[in-house]
């Protein structure tokens, strides 16, 4: 396996994002694997941010912390990640950046005319897309694709600006294929067939792409890093769709708007990060007595309050799992790949609708922000059905039956009124006071039996690479590949990775799974083992502090990280 | 179904759990009434409220039901709108509800003309909570929280209303039936975010704001009012000793929301009818191949 | 011990309250230990509710499900409390209200002509006096006692309404003690020395006193069931104690002027009930990490949503314990009783202060409108320390120190400045992304320092009768007399209540003493078995499905229930 | 300590994380400059703010500061005034934070006139976010997510802090150094609340607002305009293609919120000083002895 990590790093505003999109697209189309993941401050112009691609011959998904080739737009660039850099690290940078003592700190030193070069094209503008050109260079992949893609991305900007990115590009490959011919550089890797036309859509895209198969038409939102995506994308594609966008005046709002849209028929979403859910308490609380469905995306990112807006973390499980006063159901999702985000967000849906309960999609800033190519999503098989019922005259939305789910009809559809009351109700919706009959029966409704049927149809967790194991490593969403590679690189034998990528409730019958292994390894990115503490509660596992991995520092694992604990931990 | 619109078509059974001489009382029956008029079948009608004696007024009207949580009667009503627009969508909630929890949420779908009818029967008190100061409480006012009176400048929904473009401002005082029913019948049929406050009597918890005291202190607007001159329309809100009641303000023709959003731009039929378009979706997927 | 329940009923309005207060008032100053209770729906008039009244020869302060007499106003009264009708049950009724088959149907039925003195003297609505009159007379109470309290009552409303009242209740009062001179009925029993000068709070008094002699000068909360009392009562005598009062707009208001009153210097309390601080999780948060101090009451009520406004549940121990996003610590008192109300929520604000952690005042319905006499509460022994300190010219807000704990300053005391904030900060309090040092290290002293420091101050649980046991009831919150008096009216060997009115985080060392049982029973007020669940993940403890006996309907608990479940489950 | 009051003395050193040309810049230099001309130590200012770009301004100032969340800006002062009063509170945050979130505290604290001055730099656009619209971008203006424009009443600030009786409200747009630096100064030394709305430039996220365009679209006030008519107010508050800057309404001597609580009924030291009167505490309890 050849597996190569750029950094491309510098200010905000210095076109670092725009480098990753052009190297991500010409790389991939180039028949090269890639992914993406990038770490930013919360501001829109200067600090230090960087993006890590990862170009390999295998798949690869997950944050490595070594750097094979960094270009850094600054000089504080260069700090930003120095301990990251190592003896074998190509730092390939502008030659104004690099002062004489550079050459004596950094043994692959490598200056290039980016500005220079820029200049003669035309602006100093175009030394990004010379960098490009260079590293395309370096891998001795086709220039023509990268001046297609150009072309196609300056598509509205005019024929110079057309031609001139392409020049900036060819004169950056050129030294790029020089540094390579020259033997200066060699990160030989071979195209792997197929890849030129896979897809790529990060985390939020898939969020949203799942939400739009699964029949979403109606999204409340109010801003929030890393959430916004998911608006964002639905938004941009509301036309094609025909979605209700509401940009909301508050996330009160939002799930308010929500639920009271799937009351009137809708398929609606919320999105948002931890401190909007935060509000959204009372409303989810709301859905879970008038039983309505509910799908709701939490992109966490470290907290309390503000905390680290466009930083990681997995830290509001718990407030997933018990927020909103008063006792009702609710199934967390937490989606590892962007498959799984895809389906799973589609399933929220239908399984909202079926069971008229909030769906959880549990993602953080490490997912939502990453992207990879993987084959295809594959819709073929995806259908959607809707559980509404054409009312009679009698209707009765509350109604008492034997499995706990009451047949759920719209306004306007049928000749029944639905009424949904956010009292204690009978039958019919209407307020009640009566405490011997009414609120005992609809609490067991609300409570015991949505609780049996969703745990029949919990989502069971991978179990990677197989099924024999010593050591099992378990963790949840985000975290997916870091584990799974990290126990690859590892190659320690007897080591299997368990990703719940269903958190709550858990089937049972996983407490075996779990307890076959001689030893367990709890992977979480919070302070508190959230997700180890479902494990006691919902399965009696009760994993040891000192093999708890526990990290909150507002960056995701790197594998490198991943390797030393299995290296250290595994039996 | 061949239905006889009138007043009781709109009552539901249950005993209604107000207060005997409740202002509650008066308005729920002019609302059915003014339906009545408009031969609203029950099944196109939607009556969306927060929480308070007023929030109740859906629970006791035939129709659909949404009977959400305090303060948050707005969002709802919008959102349902935006769902199915051939549903008529009615908000009928107390000033504590509208003003107070759920002031931002009137501020925003006025920004949005909601289009939603908005009846706020209001009593200048925290009538089912017993008794404390609302936003529209008027200074002085004693209660058990406010012991040396209300300290607040009372909230002027229709002031405030006006300022913000809202397309139909109207004040009602149920004593007086035919302008109340008239006014109800005009803010359904009002294209747009429409704002009925109205005037009604806490008998148990607000001793000051009494059926007679409203009487005293309103006058019908006469004809002369021109309801489409913004600036007088604010010049009538202002006027507090002796309130006006009647439309203040109407603007016609401006846009509302759902007919702005995406999904009504081809088709108009409600969400609910729909199903994602997947050959759409299989051509956006399949459109990412080549980026 | 001699215990007789009286329980008055009526519509809204009918004055079941007014009776209810004169009734407690005369019979405690008459050296009766008494105890009233009471359940009522969400409206102002109409509807039916119900009071009782314990007057005993011993303390009790639990709700007993048993009626000896029933003072009903209304005939949908009666049937109200059928079930809880025996044939003892003396019923005391207007000759209005019975018709001749009631005859029948009731044993022990007492017609008075209520109504017909009370217009004899004068007005129709003294027949509420008649009858308090009639009840102090079948205990043989001393008349003049009654007649002081009314003049003391009615003293502003002027001399002829004074002695009309006193008229009322002498002629009610010849009815009572013709009855028992007759032996129609016989309710002996003998004053209590020392009773009389006893002090009567309900639970709602009881915390916002706790608040006043902890320093509280700030409330800001928005009115709802059953928290209301607080505000009211705080308002009332904010004159006297120099409290800031604001009804806030809404819930989130409240909380941050609470946080921030707090930062500027101010001894600041939320009350709120479940649904409004599901609202406040934002607001908890930015407390956790601004390290603010701050004490929140929640009167529980029954979910989800608006639920059931006016009735009891302990529902809300997971929202106290989870809300709020992020992670950051807290402590949660669950008074059980009236002192304990008191004295916790007085240590509440020097516990907020000293840790600079939420502290969480966990009530119900149940155990705000419940009150009973008690010996005093000496505040003798009661001081309130600050723990700010003057600031210095460099002053740091968020000092990294061994213990955790930072010097907290306020603006305009010293010299320094006091910078507080809702972003992952440094020792400053300015906004930081440094994820290498600062984020860990702030994390850990929210985290990690606190929770250990908290766990060393942790409340006990009571243990009650005694430290011999083969059998433990645990329970917490507004239970402790319910389960107290049940195990004494179980008369099993071996049974102890283990009560905590502590619930997060629990001294470890507690797990030993609930490991003793053989048996461990658990009751609750909710459906899931909350606090059995923060045993499992604090102490370890599991406790079966089986022995969990939870309670879902909106009821508190009654003797005779628990009596039950200790007779059939205690070893 | 002598203080040198200079603009300088309310710079923090930290680096300022906006971007090169945005207009919190020009608003934080005239908040420093009328702080400075009116000497006000440090050490009794409290900066207060929500979450957003114009709410990193306290981060910047020399002062005590309370970053509070993202629409909260406006309760918190006013809890921060209320327990000291001695303080001079101020909130600068933006238009998403105090018009957007933070709508309802909006209506609030001007129905207390909470006694703090209130800059929002108004921009027009949600800034940190990167470019949604906010309750003020002007209609048909196109974002990522507004991808037809926007369709929203713009939200009219000074109309509606009029209309709520707001007993200062006034527009600057920081291009004129000198009205802005003197409106914020008379807002400082207003006892009562105090709105001031400014029109900075977003240059990176509203390429429609920008500094040129505000420079263009404004005007000032001139001295013919009363500033005690409030229908006058109302009427300059409604003039949108042209927006007026200045002062638009002014109300002099309205009781503010703290001095009508209890607390400071018969001594104003803050309330960090205070201690519970135990002896009435005593009194309190042992008078339910004979009750
Ligand atoms: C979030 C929340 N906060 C508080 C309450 C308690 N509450 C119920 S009704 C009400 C006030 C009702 O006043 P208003 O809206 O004026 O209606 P009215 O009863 O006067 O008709 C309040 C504060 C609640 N249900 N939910
Ligand atoms: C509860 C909550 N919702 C959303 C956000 C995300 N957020 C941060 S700043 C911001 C908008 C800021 O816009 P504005 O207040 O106009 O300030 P600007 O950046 O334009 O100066 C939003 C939506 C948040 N921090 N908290
Ligand atoms: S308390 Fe007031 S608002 Fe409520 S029902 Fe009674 S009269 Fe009506
Ligand atoms: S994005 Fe706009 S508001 Fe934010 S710093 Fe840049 S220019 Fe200023
Ligand atoms: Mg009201
Ligand atoms: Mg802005």
């Amino acid at each position: 396996m050849i597996d190569i990590s750029i950094v491309i790093s510098g200010a905000a505003g210095q076109g670092v994002q725009t480098v990753e999109q052009l190297l991500v697209g010409i790389l991939k189309m180039s028949g090269f694997n890639v992914f993406a993941t990038k770490e930013y401050e919360s501001r829109v112009r200067g600090g230090t941010n960087s993006t890590e691609l990862r170009i390999s011959t295998t798949r690869v998904a997950a944050f490595v912390n070594r750097i094979d080739i960094l270009v850094p737009f600054s000089k504080a660039a260069i700090k930003h990640v120095k301990p990251r850099l190592s003896e074998k690290t190509v730092i390939l940078a502008d030659e104004s950046l690099l002062g004489e003592e550079d050459a004596a700190n950094y043994s692959h030193l490598i200056k290039l005319p980016l500005q220079k070069t820029a200049i003669e094209v035309g602006k100093k503008i175009y030394s990004n897309v010379v960098s490009v050109g260079a590293i395309t260079g370096l891998f001795g992949a086709d220039p023509e694709i990268g001046k297609k893609f150009l072309r196609q991305r300056f598509q509205t900007k005019g024929e110079t600006i057309i031609t001139q990115n392409q020049e900036a590009f060819d004169k950056g490959y050129v030294m790029g294929k020089e540094l390579k011919d020259q033997g200066m550089v060699d990160f030989t890797i071979e195209p792997t067939e197929g890849v030129e036309s896979e897809i790529l859509f990060n985390g939020n895209q898939a969020v949203a792409l799942g939400a739009i198969a699964g029949g979403c038409n109606f999204i409340s939102a109010y801003p929030m890093s890393p959430s916004t995506g998911v608006l964002i994308y639905l938004a941009q594609h509301s036309e094609e769709f025909e979605i209700v966008i509401d940009q909301a005046e508050d996330e009160i709002a939002a799930i308010n708007k929500t639920v009271a849209a799937w009351y009137a028929g809708a398929r609606a979403i919320a999105s948002t990060s931890g401190g909007g859910f935060a509000l959204m308490g009372e409303g989810l609380s709301l859905a879970g007595i008038m039983e309505s469905p509910l799908v709701i995306h939490i992109a966490q990112r470290p907290g309390p309050a503000t905390g680290l807006p466009t930083r990681t973390a997995q830290e509001d499980l718990n407030l997933a799992l018990y927020g909103g006063h008063g006792e009702f159901n609710r199934v967390i999702f937490a989606p590892g790949t962007i498959q799984q985000a895809f389906y799973l967000t589609q399933k929220a849906f239908n399984l909202a609708d079926e069971f008229q309960v909030p769906i959880f999609v549990l993602t953080d800033q490490d997912f939502v922000d990453g992207y990879y190519n993987i084959p295809s999503l594959d819709i073929s098989q995806l259908s959607n059905k809707k559980h509404i019922v054409e009312t009679a005259d009698d209707y009765k939305r509350y109604l008492l039956t034997k499995n706990g789910i009451s047949p759920r009809g719209v306004p306007g559809y049928g000749e029944g009124l639905v009424r949904a009351d956010s009292d204690e109700h009978d039958e019919y919706g209407h307020i009640t006071e009566d405490m011997e009959y009414l609120r005992p029966a609809m609490t067991e409704k609300r409570v015991f039996k949505r609780r049996k049927l969703l745990e029949a149809v919990a989502e069971s967790p991978s179990l990677v690479p197989d099924a024999e194991y010593r050591t099992l490593v378990l963790c949840w969403g985000s975290n997916y590949h870091v584990v799974k590679e990290g126990i690859a690189m590892a190659e320690k034998q007897g080591v299997s990775m368990l990703h719940f990528h269903q958190v709550y409730p858990l089937p049972k019958i996983i407490a075996e799974t779990i307890q076959k292994a001689e030893k367990i390894i709890l992977i979480e990115n919070n302070a508190t083992g959230q997700f180890g503490k479902v494990l006691t509660l919902e399965l009696g596992i009760n994993i040891p502090r000192e093999m708890q991995f526990l990290r909150y520092s507002g960056k995701p694992w790197s594998v490198e990280e991943i390797v030393k604990i299995i290296q250290k931990e595994a039996l | 179904m061949e239905l006889d619109f009138t007043e009781k078509l709109y009552d539901m059974p249950q005993e209604k759990a107000w207060c005997p001489g409740c202002g509650h009382f008066t308005m729920h029956k002019h609302l059915r009434a003014a339906l009545a008029e408009l031969k609203i079948p029950p099944k196109n009608l939607v009556l969306v409220s927060g929480i308070g004696q007023a929030a109740k007024l859906p629970q006791y009207t035939r129709g659909h039901m949404f009977n959400g949580l305090h303060g948050r009667s707005l969002p709802a009503a919008m959102a349902i709108k935006a769902a199915n627009p051939e549903l008529t969508v009615i908000v009928t909630s107390g000033d504590g509800c509208s003003y107070g929890e759920g002031g931002n949420h009137f501020l925003a779908q006025i920004e949005r003309n909601a289009d939603i009818v908005n009846i706020v029967n209001n009593n200048m008190i925290y009538g089912l909570t017993k008794g404390q100061a609302s936003p529209t409480s008027l200074r002085g006012m004693k209660t058990h929280v406010q012991v040396t009176g209300v300290t607040n400048e009372p909230f002027n929904p229709l002031a405030v209303a006006i300022a913000m473009g809202a397309t139909f401002v109207a004040r009602v005082f149920p004593g007086n039936k035919e302008q109340t029913v008239s006014i109800i019948k005009q803010a359904i049929q009002h294209k747009g975010y429409a704002l009925v406050d109205s005037f009604v009597q806490c008998v148990s918890m607000n001793k000051l704001n009494s059926f007679k005291w409203y009487k005293e202190h309103t006058y019908e607007i006469d004809d002369f009012h021109d309801v489409t001159d913004r600036q007088a329309a604010f010049a009538k809100a202002l006027e507090t000793g002796n309130y006006p009641t009647g439309i203040l303000y109407k603007e016609e023709g401006k846009p509302v929301f759902w007919e702005q959003t995406a999904a009504y731009e081809s088709r108009s039929e409600p969400l609910y009818k729909r199903d994602v378009d997947w050959e759409k979706l299989k051509a956006m997927i399949d459109a990412k191949r080549s980026i």
